[in-house]
């Protein structure tokens, strides 16, 4: 009965199952034969890196890959770091969790890497980080959530390069204090980054006595923000404060101007500091203010400002080579790779070391700020690695 | 087990095996383990919707969604509540059932495009609940602090313990679904796809059995979002959308829409695929993903798989005579 | 005007027409009769170009239906009541009408002028212009899609089971419109259940048994052969009726 | 079990049933008298499939009663129908094409079976033991019409006559009290249509009682103990084939009144 | 700024917005009115619109209106494409394959679109230059003028086309009965074909007049398409004044449960309503009286 039921069946598995077994074993047996052929006379000092290359954030991932390619390859036409040549290994998470942990593993496990760059966001970095931690190899991350890096005692071998969006928060309502703002409304989108923005408003306001008399939030997709400035602008605020990343950044700025709301100052996240937006935006961003990563206005800096050559040096190689404008998110990139390299050369490739060397490492002057690392701050910057910056005639001005 | 399935399901036992024999020691295929791990869980999930799909022929774009049901529902019990995984995700799957009970009881009634949109429009409100419900689920940075997976002080620790953990139970959602599907409850489920009202008329409950089908699938989603979260420790909404969801049912019809073995080789291929081989693509990769899901649902409804299947058998028996 | 010859032809698995011949001149009305099943329908969607036949030709005016596409037969002049009546349910018996003349859409006072014959020949018609065609009665059905038929003043009409599911009364008044439209010198192929009354208008007929046609011949002889009584009732039943 | 028994098998009073106005079905009353042969005929569009249809729960009537074994079944749905022990065939044969022949006539053993959710993922004994009873009991039912050849066969790639008798082993697998058997001759062959007549017979000889529609009045007339003719949703007659075929009404009906 | 400026902000932002949703909308029900299939690439018909018009405008420097024909043109064309070479055999297939395959497309145009222009947002000049008008306190953008005016235009065209124009009512006779409708000499795979056509074309007008309001990106295609179903799913498939009610019904729920309760759960307003409608009478959507 049973025997002839397995007639009818057009395949026969058994036959093929057995035939994919043999496939499987074979070719393990050819790559291990070819095992133990990668003998090299200098060993290279790998880094690997993670950054949303594709994929909604990949906005941020591009100009970062670009800016670690461009790095590297300097590097390496003036002979590598004492001797070893630098090993760059870039995998596109495509701002997907799943594919940067698979990333982060391979990094690990396949290509050996000493020390991993990235992710780019901040929920791909969350994904990595137990990972990094089990495998103990040290991670940089460019994203900005506090979460990445704190509790310290548990992300012992995790540091990040972007400022926290608390160091953007407390810039900002520094400012404000200063200018007698008191009243504001907050705007946030429904993404990683405009939760933790929200998040820290609420949280420091009381500190700079400043009073949230509106709590706004709209999807990363929305076509139309109108309810949401009309409800705050009910509320009568003394500023408002946008906090988003991609498009919607742009549809607030359209938004505040067509709705004549011009006469509340409007501020927006540190995410909005791309000159793309301002190309886009034209006239409507005038008088736009904001917290900005050093990086973007290096030729603005006073020439007494440690951070004028890096940044400035950075911005005339990246543009030179890319033809477009620099961003913070690649400013984020440089610093993870440039940190390290000067652990290579410190100490070189090993991951303990690495995390050792990264651990006491002071006035690091990089593009986003003076990095002073410490057993408790693995991020090593404060509010004063960013600037506020004010849109004039299409251009960046500091906001006085 | 029926004895035309077991040689089979034995081979795929050693395959599985012995895999990690050869994977860790091949350091340029190590981390192969953890691709298998993830492949593996989704694996669950595309058998799981092949039942759905390919045997009952009832369409489902809530599957990412009735995942993220189960790891959220792990994620929150063990982060909020304390309580330890093994519950947490017993108590997970029943919320996941009663959940899809109740949208498959309204849902199933309906056919076709309209079936595909309730359990579209379904999906996209789970996304939302996601990411809004900050308190309890982390919002849209996700959830983290979720305990690895064990019992009592028993931890799953390496990456080889994680592997035949996963592995273990897809071979028992494997089990579950081949022999749900040779038995006279599958043969009904395929004579629902095939004619309602005449499966009806032999006396088979349609309406009963396409929401119990939906409900196991549903159940072993939940399942495998249950595993994905405490196996990578961190959550996000990015995770369970539509994207995924369409995922998934490309790797049930990558494998050959009414097979069971066919939805697991095509969630490891598209695992691999995607995490490995297209690499090189980058920024293409989803647009070879809509050409390749375009040209098997115009070409090959029926799956890829078994047409390549059924022309290497051709080719294996014209040699043997 | 029609020409069939040895047609073949598969439907849904079934040998539906085994080697049918017919022909049908001008200013005829010739009838296929026979069971349920016997292939009549078939023939219908044979000669509409709906089913292709795996052998035979067919001819209209010298036009090898075979190589063309429904509408471009429709275009030649054809015009068709199809079995079920397959009117447009869901849009206004207006609607229907004006549907019926797509071919000459070009020429709207036509269209008008059809549309006023039409509703001057089936009165309840235009009584019920702006009614959805779903919410008419059978009988009323089986006028529109007949006027529907005529809008685009075909000079080759098939009608396909027009008496079908309908009372004694309207069934009467459906063949005295086929006399009718017989006798403004429309060719008419009438393909029917009802065989009395089919033959009974019909100037030759063809009796179809299983996809073949078995007897052919003068309307009123062929009323009166066995054979058409056995292609009805059964062989068994011949003989009782002799008793 | 030749002989009727006291209480008819099946009995329908006054059954109708409107589509949108359009009344398919009007005040029909007759029943089945256990154990017999009865045919329903009438021109296309008198209602004998809606009544089919009415009878199996496919579609509700409209008012009316059916009595199935004296209990009212008319607003069960189709599978408890089934499952009471009235078997179907489909006018257009409705097979599950793209499943073997054994499996079709295993899905026709459901009614039959009880194994749960539980029992089929677990492979209990007790659905292992009901498993084997099903494809024994199919492999009978397969030989009693004929098709023990092509049990391993894809249904659909059956030739229509094997598909129609594939259709009733399906239906006799149920065990049923009652069989509705729609148009089974339909698109057969003569000598199809012959074998097809000494099936019905042998599955009356096996105490089922059989309801039939059909066209070919040589299986009908022949075969039948009763038959009852509809025209126009209407009842027009019942009787022996003796007394229909001298019915002055059906003979109009059948051949077109004469003016 | 009073309850009531508020209010009536509400109300036309929610009309604006809800307008978008119906351009979407009017392409499922063309599509339905003569083949019965839903699109899944709708809402990409949409993006894809925005795009080419971003495309003409600015590579080419056409002219805006010139950018907003040809737009649309290049849009109805790819929908041409899309029909003739693949819904076309995908038809006689299962419904689950006819989803699978316009699912696939959907992803394809997005792939497509990021291949091309990349994953930036894209803006385009309003249609009339100048500051919003003020109505009783509350702000309309002349943009928003636009989209009611060119979507009202649109949604009459479409309804003298389907109702009193041969052509169309042809149309609605090939999704009535096909095999009729051929018996009558009306060509019906090219209606089909004209069917896609002509929504592909709408989904593209859509995006090119909501581009200036609400920027367009390569990934913007699904949820507008989601919400367009939605809308002509509560007001009828098929029916077009249906679907201008629909739209601007959910388009001022969005925008008052964004005002009112959470702008967060906004998303979900429409989604509600669809599966309300589903699920509470799928009879009365299903069921076509014949």
């Amino acid at each position: 009965m049973e025997s002839r039921r397995g007639k009818i069946s057009k395949v026969n598995w058994q036959r093929i199952l057995m035939a994919i077994f043999l496939i499987f074993v074979l070719s393990f047996g050819l790559i291990w034969s070819e095992r133990g052929t990668d003998a090299k006379d200098k060993e290279p000092y790998k880094i690997g890196a993670i950054f949303s290359v594709t994929g909604v954030g990949s906005f941020l991932g591009e100009p970062e890959k670009k800016t670690a390619l461009m790095i590297v390859e300097e590097v390496n036409k003036k002979g590598g770091i004492n001797g070893h040549p630098v090993e760059l290994i870039v995998y596109d998470d495509e701002s997907d969790t799943t594919k940067a942990a698979l990333a982060a593993k391979r990094l690990i496990k396949k290509d050996m890497v000493s020390v991993i760059v990235g992710p780019t966001r901040s929920g791909e970095s969350l994904a990595v980080v137990p990972i990094a931690e089990e495998a103990k190899i040290p991670l940089i991350s460019c994203a900005a959530s506090y979460k990445i890096v704190t509790p310290v005692s548990e992300r012992r071998w995790i540091f990040k390069t972007a400022q926290s969006d608390q160091h953007a928060v407390e810039q900002m309502y520094e400012f404000m204090r200063n200018k007698g703002i008191r009243k504001v409304g907050i705007l946030s989108d429904s993404t990683g980054f405009g939760a933790s923005g929200r998040e820290e408003l609420l949280r420091y306001a009381p500190h700079y006595g400043i009073e949230i008399v509106a709590d706004e939030r709209y999807g990363p997709k929305d076509t139309d923000l109108t309810a949401q400035f009309t409800k705050i602008r009910s509320l009568k605020p003394d500023a408002i404060i946008n906090w988003s990343i991609g498009p919607t950044q742009i549809l607030a700025v359209q938004t505040w101007r067509n709705l004549g709301m011009t006469d509340i100052p409007l501020f927006q996240s540190h995410g909005f500091g791309s000159r793309k937006n301002l190309e886009i935006l034209g006239q409507a961003a005038e008088g736009v203010l904001l917290p900005i990563s050093p990086v973007i206005i290096g030729k603005l800096l006073p020439n007494d400002h440690p951070q004028k050559k890096v940044t400035v040096e950075y911005a005339n190689a990246y543009e030179t080579l890319y033809k477009e404008p620099v961003s913070a998110f690649g400013g984020y990139a440089w610093d993870a790779v440039q940190l390290a390299l000067s652990a290579f050369k410190a100490v070189g490739n090993d991951p303990a070391k690495i995390r050792d060397y990264l651990e006491g490492l002071k006035n690091f002057v990089g593009q986003s700020g003076v990095f002073n690392f410490s057993p408790d701050d693995h991020n090593g910057l404060t509010k004063k690695d960013l600037i506020m910056v004010e849109v004039r005639n299409g251009d960046w001005v500091l906001a006085k | 087990m029926n004895r035309k399935n077991l040689p089979g399901f034995l081979v795929f036992l050693v395959c599985i095996g012995l895999f990690p024999v050869f994977a860790t020691r091949i350091s340029a295929i190590q981390h192969y383990l953890d691709v298998m791990i993830f492949g593996g869980i989704f694996g669950i999930v595309a058998i799981g919707l092949s039942l759905l799909m390919g045997y009952a022929g009832q369409i489902s774009l809530a599957h990412a969604a009735f995942m993220g049901i189960g790891a959220y529902s792990s994620g929150i019990l063990t982060t909020h509540f304390n309580f330890s995984p093994v519950p947490a995700l017993f108590l997970g799957l029943l919320i996941t059932a009663i959940i899809a009970f109740s949208v498959g009881v309204p849902s199933l009634r309906l056919k076709g495009h309209y079936l595909a949109m309730a359990t579209l429009g379904f999906g996209v409100i789970v996304h939302i609940i996601f990411s809004e419900e900050v308190n309890w689920t982390g919002g849209p940075s996700g959830l983290v602090g979720i305990p690895g997976f064990g019992l009592g002080d028993w931890k799953l620790k390496s990456t080889l313990q994680w592997y035949y953990f996963v592995w273990l139970w897809v071979a028992v959602s494997i089990l579950i679904a081949l022999n749900l599907v040779n038995s006279r409850i599958g043969r009904a489920f395929r004579a629902i796809h095939e004619d309602e009202k005449a499966a009806e008329a032999m006396g088979v409950p349609t309406a009963r059995y396409k929401v119990q089908i939906f409900v196991v699938s549903a159940a072993m989603a939940a399942f495998a979002g249950s595993l994905y979260a405490h196996y990578v420790e961190f959550i996000n909404p990015g995770s369970f959308d539509l994207v995924w969801s369409i995922r998934f049912i490309l790797m049930v019809m990558v494998g050959g829409i009414q097979s069971i073995w066919g939805s697991l080789l095509g969630s490891l291929f598209l695992t691999f695929l995607s995490n490995e081989w297209l690499q090189v693509f980058a920024e293409l990769e989803i647009l070879i993903y809509g050409i390749i899901l375009f040209i098997i649902s115009l070409f090959f409804p029926d799956g890829l798989f078994p047409v390549i299947f059924r022309f290497l058998a051709q080719q294996l028996e014209r040699r043997y005579e | 005007m029609l020409t069939v010859k040895s047609v073949h032809a598969y439907y849904g698995g079934i040998h539906a027409l085994k080697g049918v011949s017919l022909h049908v001149a001008e200013g005829e009305i010739v009838t296929l009769v026979g069971a349920n099943g016997a292939g009549k329908t078939t023939m219908v969607r044979v000669i509409c170009g709906l089913l292709k036949p795996s052998k035979g030709s067919i001819v209209f005016e010298g036009h090898n239906l075979l190589s063309l596409s429904t509408e471009k037969i429709i275009e030649l002049g054809i015009g068709l009541v199809p079995e079920g009546r397959e009117i447009f349910s869901t849009l206004s018996v207006e609607t229907n009408l004006e549907m019926g003349a797509f071919l000459k859409r070009k020429d709207r006072a036509f269209v008008e002028t059809m549309k006023e014959l039409m509703f001057s020949r089936f009165p309840v018609l235009k009584k019920k212009r702006k009614q959805r065609a779903g919410t008419m009665s059978g009988g009323e059905q089986q006028m529109l899609a007949i006027a529907r038929a005529l809008m685009s003043q075909p000079r080759f009409l098939i009608l396909d089971e027009p008496s079908l599911g309908l009372a004694p009364l309207i069934v009467k008044e459906i063949f005295s419109i086929i006399e009718e439209l017989r006798a403004e010198g429309k060719t008419i192929l009438l393909i029917e259940q009802n065989a009395k009354a089919a033959l009974k208008i019909a100037d030759r007929g063809y009796v179809f048994e299983t996809g073949k046609v078995v007897l052919e011949g003068i309307g009123g002889e062929l009323l009166e052969h066995r054979e058409v009584q056995r292609a009805y009732l059964g062989r068994g039943t011949t003989k009782i009726w002799e008793a | 079990m030749n002989e009727a028994s006291e209480i008819p098998i099946l009995e329908i009073r006054e059954l109708g049933k409107s589509f949108g106005g359009v009344e398919a079905l009007h005040d029909i009353t007759f029943s089945v008298p256990s154990g017999v042969i009865q045919s329903i005929i009438g021109p296309n569009g008198a209602g004998k499939t809606t009544l089919l249809n009415c009878v199996s729960g496919i579609i509700k009537p409209s008012h009316g009663k059916i009595y199935f074994l004296g209990k009212p079944i008319e607003n069960l749905p189709p599978h408890r129908i089934a499952t009471l022990g009235i078997s179907r065939t489909f006018q257009h044969v409705a097979l599950f094409k793209r499943m073997t022949v054994i499996e079709n006539v295993a899905i026709g053993r459901h009614s039959k079976t009880r194994s749960g959710f539980l029992a089929c993922t677990l492979r209990l004994s007790s659905m292992r033991r009901e498993e084997r009873d099903i494809f024994t009991k199919a492999e009978e039912w397969l030989e009693f019409v004929g098709l023990s050849d092509e049990m391993w066969k894809e249904a659909g790639s059956l030739p229509l006559g094997k598909q129609k008798l594939l259709e009733v082993a399906r239906a006799l697998a149920a065990e049923p009290r009652l069989l509705l058997l729609d148009e089974p001759a339909g698109g057969l062959n003569t000598s199809e249509t012959e074998q097809f007549g000494d099936l019905i017979e042998r599955i009356r000889n096996l105490g089922i009682t059989i309801l039939l529609i059909e066209h070919d009045m040589n299986l009908v007339m022949e075969k039948s103990d009763y038959v009852v003719v509809l025209h126009y949703g209407k009842l027009l007659a019942t009787g022996t084939p003796r007394e229909i075929k001298r019915n002055p009404q059906v003979i109009e009906v059948y051949l077109g009144k004469e003016e | 700024m009073s309850i009531m400026e508020e209010f009536l902000q509400y109300l036309i932002s929610g009309i604006t917005v809800g307008m978008i949703y119906v351009l979407v909308a009017l392409g499922y029900n063309i599509i339905y009115n003569v083949t019965e299939v839903i699109n899944f690439a709708q809402g990409e018909f949409v993006m894809l619109g925005g795009l080419c018009a971003v495309f003409y405008y600015e590579s080419l420097h056409l002219p805006l209106w010139v950018a907003f024909f040809m737009s649309i043109g290049t849009v109805g064309v790819i929908g041409l494409i899309f029909e003739k070479f693949a819904i076309r055999y995908a038809r006689s297939q299962s419904v689950l394959t006819l989803i699978i395959v316009t699912i696939a497309f959907s992803i394809i145009l997005k792939g497509s679109a990021m291949f091309i222009w990349g994953k930036d947002p894209y803006s385009l000049p309003a249609f009339s230059a100048g500051s919003p008008w003020m109505v009783a306190g509350a702000a309309v953008q002349r943009q928003s003028l636009w989209i009611m005016g060119i979507s009202l235009v649109i949604i009459s065209g479409l309804s003298i086309f389907f109702h009193n124009s041969f052509y169309g009512k042809a149309m609605c006779a090939c999704a009535d009965n096909p095999i009729a409708a051929k018996m009558m000499g009306i060509p019906v795979r090219r209606m089909i074909l004209l069917s896609f056509t002509l929504s592909a074309a709408l989904g593209a007008a859509g995006g090119v007049i909501i581009t200036p309001l609400s920027l367009m990106e390569y990934d913007r295609g699904a949820l507008l398409g989601l919400k367009g179903f939605s809308v002509a799913v509560l007001g009828g498939l098929g029916n077009f004044w249906g679907a201008l009610m629909a739209g601007i019904f959910i388009g001022i729920g969005e925008s008052f449960c964004a005002g009112y309760i959470s702008s967060g759960y906004k998303d979900a307003v429409a989604l509600v309503a669809l599966l309300i409608v589903l699920f509470v009478r799928p009879e009365g959507l299903l069921g076509k009286t014949k």
